[in-house]
Formats: structure tokens, sequence, C-alpha cells
């Protein structure tokens, strides 16, 4: 079997994690400010600009560019979106460069979003949002984002690492930076160590531990599971969002869980349940048009409320709106059901909310710097911007801003970097035997374990918690945890060798779950994505606290942080006196 | 295996082709009526220039269309690239030329 | 629910690189099923061992194309009911690509041609100026649009003869790309766009085969846009007075 | 082989008729040209060779021939129209009518020839 003389080791000097919208930008800015001759790297768990979630971005993009709206206002929604936890500083230079970013992907990168009829850029409203905002390319934003972006850093001369999945950040010995990062070569099966003066990682966080989900398929946690064994905190891991319209079709079909767009709700959309009746006026004021959260909420209550096995989700219908209507209106959606098997223009389809985007991630300063030198973390694996509720629009708005700005911060760190890092060959030995402890084990069934784990945490740490199902999600973990321990990978062709990396994204997936649960039993509050039936109210906001964990030795620890309102306290403003609380016109 | 300046070759040559095609065929529908002889042939082209540039612009024209297109094929089919693809391209311009010169003249000039 | 008894006669291609044979499973049939689902039973309940690619399951990534019954497809898309013959389906790798085991083409000829094809955009301004002002029905934009929605799958590429004959030839889907670029008004040297196409494996290789747009599962027409290009050349070999 | 699945659409078609029938124009004619030059040197065979156009196997032979060159006559327009005017997406309609077109010149041919 594999032994730690079998691995490939390479240099580089800057290498980058992932290829969504943190990893390119962060590529080519690092291109654009590192000296001269920099080896630059991207590795990344499938293809390049192939893989993970900005490429599914459907809604779009935020930023403020005037006609009356403001970074101010932009700052103020992400704040009261994320119900005060933000860490004000990123979401400030969130929404600040986000007016570049964009400026750089239409005149730079070469994106075209959809204009108005003048020629200039259009922009909607998402829900929670107090302003037309969202820049979009129909409802296939992501495609055009990673596509141009994907073409410049394929012309350029950055080493391609694809299929390459990172195991494990390897520090120095002494711990105080990182030195390299492993990887199995996923094509032959084989090890390869690449030690960078500085990494970014952006490998996307991704909930997809839950039984219904919208990300990729390659987004397995990898990245936080990483971080946390080296020791890095991880903040507000508690928050899951998930998106109210998730396609449901059954357990044996990776259809189920992905995202029936927003925009069915906002044009009309009706949400029935088995009945046929209208529901989420029971729950809120604004019917189907309230935010994801509450929306969420008001399908997860409805399901609990039903004890017919055989009809689980709730309905979107969309009929009332004219079947012709739907078709030309949603054409993307109309034929995506359709090719599924499902009439979304004249009949209804059924739907379930859906673990959509994860909150939490590595404790970052706005620079995109961590605790331990040498490593930098932006998009969704990086917490702090979003607190308890990202906004729609603010996600790819959040990993293209940081991935440009981790690129820039290497690229200026390269200059005062002194040589590469020797790794620690102990650590780097660890790694490799726990990549490699399944090949030793009689072949089990991954999938089953799979399943369970999504049904554990969609039932004790989904979309309404309390105190003991945490706990209980907890405990099933664990015992998942126990019996992934014990089931193994047949070893005899490691050449993508699929089985192999379910069971690596299981041990990721299992060893973030856990922390997702304490960290929800932690905060004994509501807020945003997080709800907790037992302690329904929001809490004081000015006494606002997010939750960090860390791993220590097998211990893992939880606390509690004040929130430091470093630019707008609760209840305050910085929007000038007199400025109207919305922009949008009511629908 | 083509460029713009072959592609462009084989587009402007079948362009000539066309009306010169569209005549023979005309021509042989009329002529066919009551069988052809050598004689009836040769009395209508024996000596004419513009027989002898209507056949000549079409020899011309083929030799080139049917060369980069036998080129094409050969290099999908068979592979061949390089030197060898050049040479045979030529050759086969050069036959058809060549062949289709003695005709013409056979028929016009003779 | 379906009769759950119900079985479909599966064959999937096995093999690294050229070698490799068709080895037939039995795949439990559902009502809800597509065909990336049978290849993913496949491999999480009958033979581990196999390998495959998909990312989004929702056709905006284009990595799980495959050969269905002979014809390339998206397969998370492709609703198994549509394909099903007697019963039966054969799935292989990607055509016109390296294989580089069981169903995981390797994607890189493709997206080098891509690049080669001058698919990068050439930018007229940086981010510190003003975002352009593109009227949307501006004749440019509204051709551009047309191709603006390709998510890079090869399914045009494993489709085209002319890709299997030529290895040379840049294929449907980069020659697309350099048309919506030539046809961008931000786009600076518009010119340098033909001359990437125009050399020995350009656009004017294309026998208009059509599988491209026939088979494009976003309904995208590269046949159309890579006449789109042979027309722009030719009028500026024309103006060139070469 | 030939109709492999991904090939059994209408423009495919019509691309390998355009190929096969370019092939075996250029296949033939320097058949032709040769025949032809025999005015120069021995017009007696010739004239033996007209003779034979009575007979009907030549008769196909020729119709086949010149159905070769109206096929790929049209098939040529199409794509010159489909390549350098403004496009249309009536292809397919265009590649019936070009095999239309084709049946209907040699037909004539044949039947003047009779
Ligand atoms: C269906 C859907 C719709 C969305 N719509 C919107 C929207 O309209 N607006 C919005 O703002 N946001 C939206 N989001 C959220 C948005 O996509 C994300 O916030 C953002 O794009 C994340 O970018 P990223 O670069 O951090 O990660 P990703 O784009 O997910 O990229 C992660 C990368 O890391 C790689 N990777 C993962 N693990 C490893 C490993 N172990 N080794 C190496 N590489 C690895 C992956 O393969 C991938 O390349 C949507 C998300 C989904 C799922
Ligand atoms: C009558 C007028 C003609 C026209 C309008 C015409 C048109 C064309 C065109 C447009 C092509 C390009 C096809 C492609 O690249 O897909 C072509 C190819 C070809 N032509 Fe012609 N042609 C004509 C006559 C001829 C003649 C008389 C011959 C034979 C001597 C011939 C032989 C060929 C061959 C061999 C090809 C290559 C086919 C291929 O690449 O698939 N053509 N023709
Ligand atoms: S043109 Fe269509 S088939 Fe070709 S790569 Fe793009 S989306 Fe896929
Ligand atoms: S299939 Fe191929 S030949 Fe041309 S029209 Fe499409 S690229
Ligand atoms: S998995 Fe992304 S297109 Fe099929």
């Amino acid at each position: 079997m594999t032994s730690i003389r079998d691995i490939e080791r390479e240099d580089t000097d800057i290498l980058i994690l992932g290829s969504g919208g943190a990893g390119l930008f962060a590529a080519l800015h690092a291109q654009q400010t590192a000296p001269e001759g920099t080896r630059i790297t991207m590795a990344v768990k499938g293809l390049i600009g192939k893989c993970g979630c900005t490429r599914m971005v459907q809604g779009g993009y935020n930023v403020a560019l005037g006609g009356g709206d403001t970074v101010e206002r932009h700052f103020m929604d992400t704040i009261q979106g994320g119900k005060w936890l933000p860490n004000q500083d990123m979401a400030w230079r969130l929404c600040e460069q986000a007016v570049i970013r964009i400026r750089e992907l239409e005149n730079e990168i070469g994106c075209f979003f959809d204009r108005n009829p003048d020629g200039s850029l259009h922009q909607k409203a998402f829900a929670g949002q107090t302003a037309d905002r969202t820049v979009h390319k129909g409802d296939l934003t992501g495609i055009e984002i990673i596509s141009r972006l994907m073409e410049h850093v394929l012309a350029r001369p950055i080493r391609k690492l694809q299929e390459h999945r990172a195991i494990g950040l390897i520090p120095t010995r002494d711990g105080s930076a990182l030195a390299a990062v492993l990887f199995i070569d996923m094509r032959t099966g084989r090890f390869r160590l690449v030690r960078a003066k500085c990494v970014m990682m952006g490998t996307g966080g991704g909930p997809t531990m839950y039984k219904y989900h919208t990300p990729s398929g390659d987004k397995t946690m990898d990245g936080l599971a990483m971080a946390l064994r080296i020791g890095l905190p991880l903040r507000d891991m508690e928050m899951v969002q998930f998106h109210p319209t998730g396609l449901l079709a059954g357990d044996d079909t990776r259809m189920t869980g992905t995202v029936l767009e927003e925009g069915l709700r906002g044009a009309g959309g009706q949400l029935l349940n088995a009945r046929g009746d209208r529901f989420m006026f029971d729950y809120d004021r604004q019917g189907e048009r309230a935010t994801r959260d509450v929306v969420s909420r008001g399908i997860y209550a409805e399901m609990r409320k039903n004890n017919d096995p055989d009809q689980v989700g709730m309905f979107i219908s969309m009929s009332h709106l004219g079947p012709e209507n739907v078709r030309r209106k949603f054409a993307g959606m109309v034929k995506r059901c359709a090719d599924s098997g499902f009439d979304l223009a004249g009949g209804k389809v059924e739907v379930v909310p859906t673990a959509h985007y994860f909150m939490g991630g590595v404790v970052v300063d706005p620079d995109t710097r961590t605790a331990i030198e040498g490593l930098y973390v932006a998009g969704e694996d990086a917490g702090g911007a979003h607190g308890s509720n990202r906004l729609g629009g603010n996600g790819v708005a959040n990993s293209t801003v940081y991935g440009g700005i981790a690129g820039d911060v290497m690229g200026m760190d390269m200059r005062s970097m002194g040589a590469l890092r020797d790794p620690d060959e102990q650590v780097l030995a660890a790694e490799i035997e726990r990549a490699c402890h399944p090949l030793r084990r009689k072949p089990g069934h991954i999938q089953s374990l799979r399943h369970k784990l999504q049904e554990a945490m969609w039932e004790d740490v989904g979309v309404m918690r309390t105190g003991p199902g945490l706990q209980r999600g907890q405990r099933r973990v664990a015992e998942i945890r126990g019996e992934l321990m014990e089931t193994g990978v047949d070893p005899s062709n490691l050449a993508f060798n699929l089985t192999w990396h379910d069971w690596l994204n299981m041990a990721s997936l299992t060893e973030i779950s856990a922390v997702i649960a304490r960290a929800g039993e932690l905060r004994e509050n509501s807020r945003g994505a997080h709800y907790r039936e037992d302690f329904p109210e929001p809490g004081e906001m000015e006494t606002s606290y997010f939750t960090v964990a860390r791993q220590k030795g097998d211990e893992l620890e939880l606390e509690r942080e004040d929130v430091r309102f470093t630019i707008v306290r609760p209840g305050e403003t910085i929007l000038p006196e007199g400025e109207p609380e919305t922009l949008v016109a009511a629908q | 295996m083509l460029n713009i300046g072959l592609y462009m070759a084989q587009r402007l040559s079948a362009m000539v082709m066309a009306p010169l095609v569209l005549g023979h065929i005309a021509v042989m529908i009329y002529a066919v009526q009551g069988g052809l002889s050598t004689a009836e042939i040769l009395d209508r082209t024996q000596g004419s220039v513009w027989w002898f540039l209507f056949y000549g612009s079409f020899v011309l024209a083929v030799a080139a269309h049917a060369a980069i297109g036998l080129r094409v094929i050969l290099h999908e089919m068979t592979g061949l690239r390089g030197r060898w693809l050049e040479v045979v391209t030529c050759g086969i311009g050069m036959l058809l030329l060549i062949m289709g010169g003695r005709a013409v003249l056979a028929v016009t000039f003779a | 629910m379906s009769d759950r008894s119900k079985l479909l006669e599966v064959s999937v291609w096995r093999g690294m690189g050229d070698e490799g044979a068709y080895e037939t499973f039995q795949v439990p049939a559902r009502d809800n099923q597509t065909v990336l689902d049978v290849v993913s039973w496949i491999q999480q309940s009958a033979d581990p061992s196999l390998t495959y690619r998909y990312a989004c399951r929702v056709g905006m990534c284009g990595s799980c194309a495959m050969m269905v019954n002979g014809v390339p497809r998206w397969t998370c898309r492709t609703h198994v009911k549509r394909v099903l013959r007697d019963g039966a389906l054969q799935i292989g790798p990607l055509r016109n690509l390296p294989v580089i085991k069981d169903l995981a083409a390797d994607m890189d000829p493709f997206f080098d041609k891509w690049i080669r094809a001058g698919g990068v955009h050439r930018p007229s301004r940086s981010r510190d100026d003003p975002i352009q002002q593109v009227p949307p029905d501006d004749p440019g934009r509204v051709e551009a649009n047309k191709g603006i929605e390709c998510i890079n799958c090869s399914v045009c590429y494993a489709a085209c003869d002319t890709v299997a004959g030529n290895p040379d030839y840049l294929g449907p889907a980069a020659l697309q790309r350099a048309w919506t670029l030539y046809n961008d008004a931000k786009v600076e040297d518009r010119q340098a766009v033909l001359d990437s196409v125009s050399g020995a494996g350009g656009c004017h290789n294309c026998h208009s085969q059509g599988s491209c747009t026939r088979f494009c599962p976003n309904e995208l027409d590269p046949l159309s846009a890579i006449a789109g290009l042979k027309r722009a050349s030719a009028r500026s070999f024309f103006r060139r007075g070469e | 082989m030939m109709l492999k699945a991904h090939r059994n659409h209408p423009l495919w078609l019509a691309y390998m008729l355009h190929r096969l029938s370019g092939l075996a124009l250029a296949l033939f004619l320097p058949v032709h040209f040769h025949v032809l030059s025999l005015a120069l040197t021995r017009p007696e065979s010739l004239d033996r060779f007209l003779g034979l156009a009575d007979n009907p196997a030549v008769k196909l032979a020729e119709f086949g021939l010149v159905f070769l060159l109206a096929v790929h006559f049209f098939g040529g327009l199409r794509l010159l129209a489909l390549e350098f005017l403004p496009w249309s997406a009536r292809q397919k309609t265009l590649a019936a009518a070009s095999i239309a077109g084709a049946f209907l010149i040699s037909g004539t041919f044949l039947l003047q020839a009779v």
C-alpha cells in the first residue's frame, strides 16, 4: 500500500485550492500583483471552472451602482439580513469592493450582464433588499461569470492540477506557518505534496450533509475539516442556510434537492399543501414572498403537520399565472423540470427546503489572512461576512471580492516571504494514514452511511432545532462516524476511485456535522438561519455573540465571542437622515 | 486541414464552376437528343475561342476545387498530413489540370 | 410508485485509456431517474470501482456528458425514460476525447482548443472605467447572446465527425465562443479573433455536419456561429485584398 | 457502422451525400477527360464509346454521373448559401430541395436520352 515514500513532491510559490469565484479570482489577481517569475498553481477537486457552486449561481450578484442605491445601503441590508452578527469590517469591504469587482468582471474579464433598454446594467431586488441591486445574466449568472474567469485562467501560465483533492494542510514543525498541502491525484490515486509560500483555500464549504441540498457534488466541507484539524478557529458554524424550494423527486435521484429558483415565488408562485391550500400567510404577512429562512420554516412546519408518509413535501404551483406565460418567463426552469419529468408551467411540483449555503467558516481578517502564516481563506470557506444569514446575491459577490483580495494580498506578501518552508513530516504521515484508513478495512456500503448522516442532520440539526434534538444529532453523527471508521474501501485499484473519495467526503462531512450540531446547541437564541424552537427569540442585539469552534487535541472546544460593532450599532444606521427605508417599489 | 486561403480557393472555384456546370448540362441535354457523335461535338466546339474559355476555366476551377476537396477527405480519412499532404494535393491538381487541358485542347483547337 | 422489481439492462464502458470493454449491469428502474442516477447507482451499489464525472447535477457545469446509446448527452438531465431502448441502455465515455478511466474523459484537448481559438476576452476597458453601455437590441449583442449560454460540456465536440477526422480542428464549441467574442462590442481587437480561427484547424474545416447543433443540450447553434465566422473571415479576406 | 446514432439526421446525411458525390466526381472526371482527349488522338474510338451511350447499362451509368453532379451541385449551392448568405434556419428544407432538384435534372436528362 501507499507509503510516505510513494508521494510525489513539487514546489510552487502561490497555491490556490478550488476554482470557484474565490479561486479563479485569486489566481488572476495573484498573477497581476506578484513579482515577475512567481509560480502559481491551481489545484481543484474537479475540472477547472466546472465544479463548485459559483458556476451554479442563478439569481445574481449584489452591488450598489447608484440610482439611489449606495454602498452604505448595501452594507446596512447585509448587517440587518445577518441579524447583527456579521463581522462589520468584512461586510463593509464586501459591499465596497463589489463595485470594483463588477466593473472588472464586465470590462476586463468580459462578462456580459443583462441590460436595461438604454444599455445600462439591469438590476433587480432579491428578498431582503431595499434596492434593486442584483446584477444578473438571465438566471444563469454563474455560468457567465465562471466561464469567462476560467478562460483567463486557462490562457495564463498557471500550473493546473485538476482532479486533485486536497486532503491535508501541512504546517511547519513548530506549527507557526503553513508549509504544504497534501493532495490525492484522483486520476492516478497517488499522493502529491505541494509546498508553497502562500496558500489560498477556496474550497467553498458546502452543506451537503443534509438530506436535501443544492451544492455541487464535489463540495463536502473538505476545506473546513482541514482547517479544523490544524487548529484554526471556525465561526458561525451553526448557520446553515436553507433554500425553501428544492425539488423533491425521491431518494434515488440526484435531482432531489436542486433549487427551483427564488424568482418563481417573486413572480407570484404559490406554495400549496397536500390539500391544495396556500399556507404561507399563516406564517408570515408577506406569504410566499417572505425571506428564505421564513419560507423554509413555513414549509418545514407544514410538512411536520402532515403525517402521510407518501406525501413528504409541499407543492409550488405556477399555473394560475398562465402556463404559456410561465413557460416564457422561466424557460430554463420549466425545461429543467420537464427534463426531470415535472410540469412546472401547467402542474405543480413537489418541493422541500434544501440546504443551500454555509455562512460559517474559518475566522479571517478582511485581508483574508488566517491565524496561521501562509494560509489565506476566501469565499464560502471564510466565515464572518454574512453573520447568520446570507442575502441572495451576496454569495458570489463575497467569493469574487475576497478571492481577488486574497490574490492581491498574496501577491504582495510574496515580496517579503523567505524560502519555502519544510513540512512537518509527522503531520504528513498522519494525514496519509488518515486517507489510507479505509483501504485496510473490509469494504462496505458508504452510500448508506451518507444517507444515514443526511437523515440525522435533516431531522435533528435542520431547519428547526431544539436542545435535545441537537444532542441527539451529535450522538447520531458520532455513531455514523464510528461506523465509517469501520467501513473500508477495496484498494485494488485506486485510480479515479470514486468510492474512496466518497469515504473521504464522509470523513469531512462527519467532522463538520459534529461542529454544526455543537455550535447549534451553544447558540441559545434564534437568528437568521438558526432557529431554536426552545429559544425562539433573537436575544439582545446589543450583546450579540457569535460561536467559535476549535479542535484542541482530540477535543472540540466551543465558545461564544462578542460581536464588535465597529461601524454601526444595533438600532442605528449609517444611512443619511431621511433616507427612505426601501427603494424597492412595492410589488 | 484547410486554412482560409485554401477555403477561399475552394469556394471561389465552386462559384466559378456553378454556372459552367449548369451550362454544360444544358448543352448535354440538348445534345443527347438524337444521339451523340464525335463529329457533332467537335463541330460545335472546334475552333471556338468561347468554348475554349468555357471549358478551360472549368478545368482550372475543377483542378483547384477537387484537389482541395480530396485533400480534406484524405486528411480526415487517412490522417495524412504535413509535406505529403501538400505533395498529394498538388499532384491531384496537376493531374486534373493536364488531363483536363488535353481534353479541352482536343475538343477545341486540335 | 413504479414497479419496484423492474430492472434496466445497462452496459457500461470499463477500462483505462484505449483498452476496455462494455460490462453489463442490472439496475433497478425508478420513476425519477436520470442516466447519471443509473451510473451513480452502479458505482454506489454494484461496482464501487466505476469512474464517472459530475458536479452540479442540474445541467450547469457540463461535467457529466457521456455517450448514451451512441449519442452524446448530458446525463444529469437526461431522464432514462427518454432514452431507454427495449429496457436497455449503453453508456460510454464521451467520444473524440482521450479516456482517463471508464466513463471519465480527459477534457483538456477541448479546453486547449477553446483557448487556441482565441476564446478569451480582449478587454477594451479596465476596472477603473465605467461599464460600457450596450443596448440589449444591438445587433452584435443579439448575435453574441445566442451562443453565450454554452456550458462547455463538449457534447457538440463529441458529436462532430470533423473533430474525429481532423485532430487540429478546433471544434464547434470553441468556434462558437470565438463568434460571440467577434460580435461583442466590448472586445478590443476583433480582427485578432478572426485570425485565430483562420489557421489550419480553424472554422474553415467545418463541413456543416450540424451534429453540434443537433445535440447541443442547451439548444445552441454552433453550426450557424461557425457559418458566421466563415462569412466574416471571407469578408475580411477580400477587404484586406490578399 | 456508417449510420451510428449520432449521424442519423438530415444535415449529416446531406454532408455525407455531398462528400460521396464529390469523391465520385473527382474519380470520374479524369476518365471523362481521358475519353474526350481521345478526340485528339483516335477519333474513331471516341465514336465507338459514344455509340455505347445507347446501351442501357451505359445510360444508367451516365444517369448516375449526372445525378452525382446534380447532387453535388445543389449540395454545394446549399453550402455556399449557408456560408455566405445571412443565415436562415431552413437548412433541412434546402437539403431536401437539393436532392429533389438533383432528381429532377437527371431525370430530365434520362428522359431526353431515351
Ligand atoms: C444552486 C445555487 C445557486 C446559488 N445562487 C446564488 C446567487 O444567485 N447569488 C449568490 O450570490 N450566490 C448564490 N449561490 C452561492 C454561491 O454560489 C457561493 O456563495 C459562492 O459561489 C461560493 O464560491 P466559492 O469560490 O467560495 O466556492 P465554489 O464556487 O463552490 O468553489 C469551490 C471549489 O473548491 C473545490 N474544492 C472543494 N473541495 C476541494 C478539495 N478538497 N480540494 C481541492 N478543491 C476542492 C471545488 O471543486 C470548487 O472548485 C448559489 C449557490 C448554489 C448552490
Ligand atoms: C458544380 C459546382 C460545384 C459546386 C457548387 C461545388 C461545391 C462544393 C463545396 C461548397 C464543397 C465544400 C464542402 C465541404 O467542405 O463540406 C465541395 C467539396 C468538394 N467538391 Fe465540389 N462543387 C462543385 C463541383 C465539383 C466537381 C465537378 C467536383 C469533382 C471533380 C467536385 C469535387 C469536390 C470534392 C471532392 C469535394 C470535397 C468534399 C468534402 O470535403 O467532403 N466538386 N464542393
Ligand atoms: S455548444 Fe452546446 S453542446 Fe457544445 S459545449 Fe456548448 S453547451 Fe455543450
Ligand atoms: S458537427 Fe462539426 S462539421 Fe461543423 S457544423 Fe458542427 S462543427
Ligand atoms: S452534472 Fe453538471 S451538467 Fe450534468
